[in-house]
């Protein structure tokens, strides 16, 4: 898809869109999208800096499209059910309503350039006041102290703290996965079938009991555990299946 | 012959360095605002009967001499802020959605453009067209920014009022049609759905 | 009807904030001098003929629009009243931007107040606090300003040495934890380390 790249470099990946769409009278479903992914690597490349905002931002609309287009791929579409088919339907009007948007402020932003060309033509007289009247006029720097000076400067250079969102109230996962698995796998061989809820009791918070149910997962994925449930919502029992040899592996893995 | 006011009008005016608004010449004659207005038209419509070089212009809510634009080329080397660079097609785009959509904030600016839009405002901001008129009282408290009067003189408007009304730029038909194809929506569906939602039959 | 070339004079007149000399204006409308000052006389006459409440006038070597002295009082009421009477915290600090930072172009200053300056410097300008010291030899070769006599009689300072110098310039304490957390750099290490290079144990 030899399409001759605008000077303009694009600046946002719905503009792209808008002109691989409008101008090459692409249809998304007949082709495949290796088209649209190739022009915009080659834009990409053609940037001297990569604006890494754009090119993002250009992921998520070609991850939308690749979405769009592997639901419609996807073989027995049809009987999909109809909520299904609206949300595709939603997706696309979304979609095609912020790009008509986005066009909408494009030729607004051009009808404002022409404007202001126009209006260039013409300049303000800006002479200001004759000498004879310069000394009427109340002196501005009255009551303007050598330290107003100072403090002015230092009011206008201080850089405006950019405001950054504080994460110090969100406590850090101290444990993971891997350590419980360790701590499990040593302690459970010794302590015979047990309960999830007995194993998980005294735990404070809930972070604690899913790290951990999280690594009994891991160790029945190895075949170090067999889990048991005798009736529906029942407790989990928890049997240590494994001979000594097997939990070596287990540390490397997890 | 002028009157002794609109003497005066032209006097204030060939020293001001700002727009002089229609209020401040009214005090300083004493005469009612209307009657400021109905000077100053009349003065300009003589200017422009007399084919003079310059014009009274109305702009950024006050009266102000300005160059006749036709003598653009001969002025050029005494304009002492100087042709400044052009705005990029992004920094426009920026701008026509501060223009239309203020107060807002960068934020909503970004959800239109589809990208992040901070150093395009920053730019808009440092030359003057765009400046922070409030904050969100929502949580976040974020900045709202709205155009300036240096942004009605550039573009030589009066109010934002006379900034072209935004439906004349909603695609017309055939531009949704090919956007349709573009994106595979079904047209007899969809285009019989967006009609309803009155979203694309904006004026032709 | 004026000739194109008495059109031209006069917007070019009308837009230079200096008197501009028959020589330059011969230059640029490939006019005698002689010619040019025939036509400017002609024009001079036809405002005082059409009782204008401005004049052309001859002054300084070269010609200029000035305010007609009928309508000096106006004038004066509007220069009193009209302007304001105090510089804004915005003209006390592009001033204070000039002064410390001389000689330095307008970009530069609206680089660090991150705001449009041109209004604000024209008229530090005509107040006379500020002046065109040089110009950026650099690509664009942008005015370089600095400050004025005026600007260090009215401070009652003998040179600029006197201003109070930035070595002790200390930014506020919330300032500089802002920034060492945006540094990420840890509060208890970074203040000890600062205070021992005397950087933050300014004055409160």
């Amino acid at each position: 898809m030899g399409h001759e790249v605008q000077t303009a470099v694009f600046e946002g990946p719905f503009d792209l869109l808008l002109h691989l769409i409008t101008r090459d009278e692409v249809d998304l479903w007949e082709i495949s999208l290796t088209g649209i992914v190739d022009a915009y690597v080659a834009e990409v490349e053609a940037m001297a800096v990569v604006d890494l905002d754009a090119a993002t931002e250009f992921l998520l609309i070609a991850a939308i499209l690749v979405e769009l287009k592997a639901k419609r791929l996807l073989p027995g579409r049809d009987e999909a059910d109809i909520d299904e088919e609206f949300a595709l339907y939603e997706e696309r009007d979304l979609l095609l309503a912020k790009l008509l948007e986005c066009k909408t402020f494009r030729d607004a932003g051009d009808a404002l350039a022409r404007m202001a060309s126009a209006a260039s033509m013409s300049s303000p007289r800006t002479a200001g006041l004759e000498p004879r009247f310069l000394g009427l006029v109340p002196d501005l720097l009255a009551g303007v102290s050598v330290a107003d000076v100072h403090g002015a400067f230092i009011r206008a250079s201080t850089p405006k703290p950019v405001p950054t969102v504080d994460l110090d109230h969100v406590a850090p996962i101290r444990i993971s996965v891997g350590e419980v698995v360790d701590e499990l796998s040593a302690s459970l061989p010794a302590r015979g079938p047990i309960t999830f809820r007995a194993l998980t009791e005294g735990l404070a918070n809930r972070i604690d009991v899913v790290v951990r149910f999280l690594a009994i997962l891991e160790l029945y994925k190895s075949g170090l555990v067999d889990l048991g449930q005798s009736e529906n919502f029942g407790d989990l029992e928890i049997r240590w299946c494994a001979d000594a040899t097997d939990t070596a592996t287990i540390g490397a893995g997890a | 012959m002028a009157g002794e006011a609109q003497r005066a009008i032209e006097a204030i005016l060939m020293v001001a360095d700002e727009p002089v608004a229609p209020q401040l010449l009214a005090q300083l004659l004493e005469l009612s605002p209307d009657r400021i207005e109905e000077l100053c038209d009349e003065l300009a419509g003589a200017y422009a009967a007399e084919d003079r070089g310059f014009v009274l212009l109305r702009v950024a809510g006050g009266y102000r001499f300005q160059s006749h634009p036709d003598l653009a080329p001969y002025v050029e080397r005494f304009v002492l802020e100087g042709q400044s660079a052009r705005l990029s097609a992004a920094a426009l785009e920026t701008l026509a959605i501060v223009a239309y959509k203020q107060p807002v904030s960068r934020a909503q600016m970004a959800a239109i453009r589809g990208v992040n839009v901070d150093a395009v405002a920053r730019t808009l901001q440092q030359r003057g067209f765009i400046e922070e008129v409030a904050r969100d009282p929502g949580p976040g408290q974020a900045i709202l920014y709205g155009t300036t009067r240096l942004f009605l003189e550039r573009l030589g408007l009066d109010s934002l009022s006379q900034l072209p009304p935004l439906a004349d730029f909603v695609p017309g038909r055939e531009v949704v049609e090919t956007l349709e194809r573009g994106l595979g929506v079904d047209t007899s569906a969809a285009s019989a759905g967006a009609a309803d939602s009155g979203i694309v039959d904006g004026s032709e």
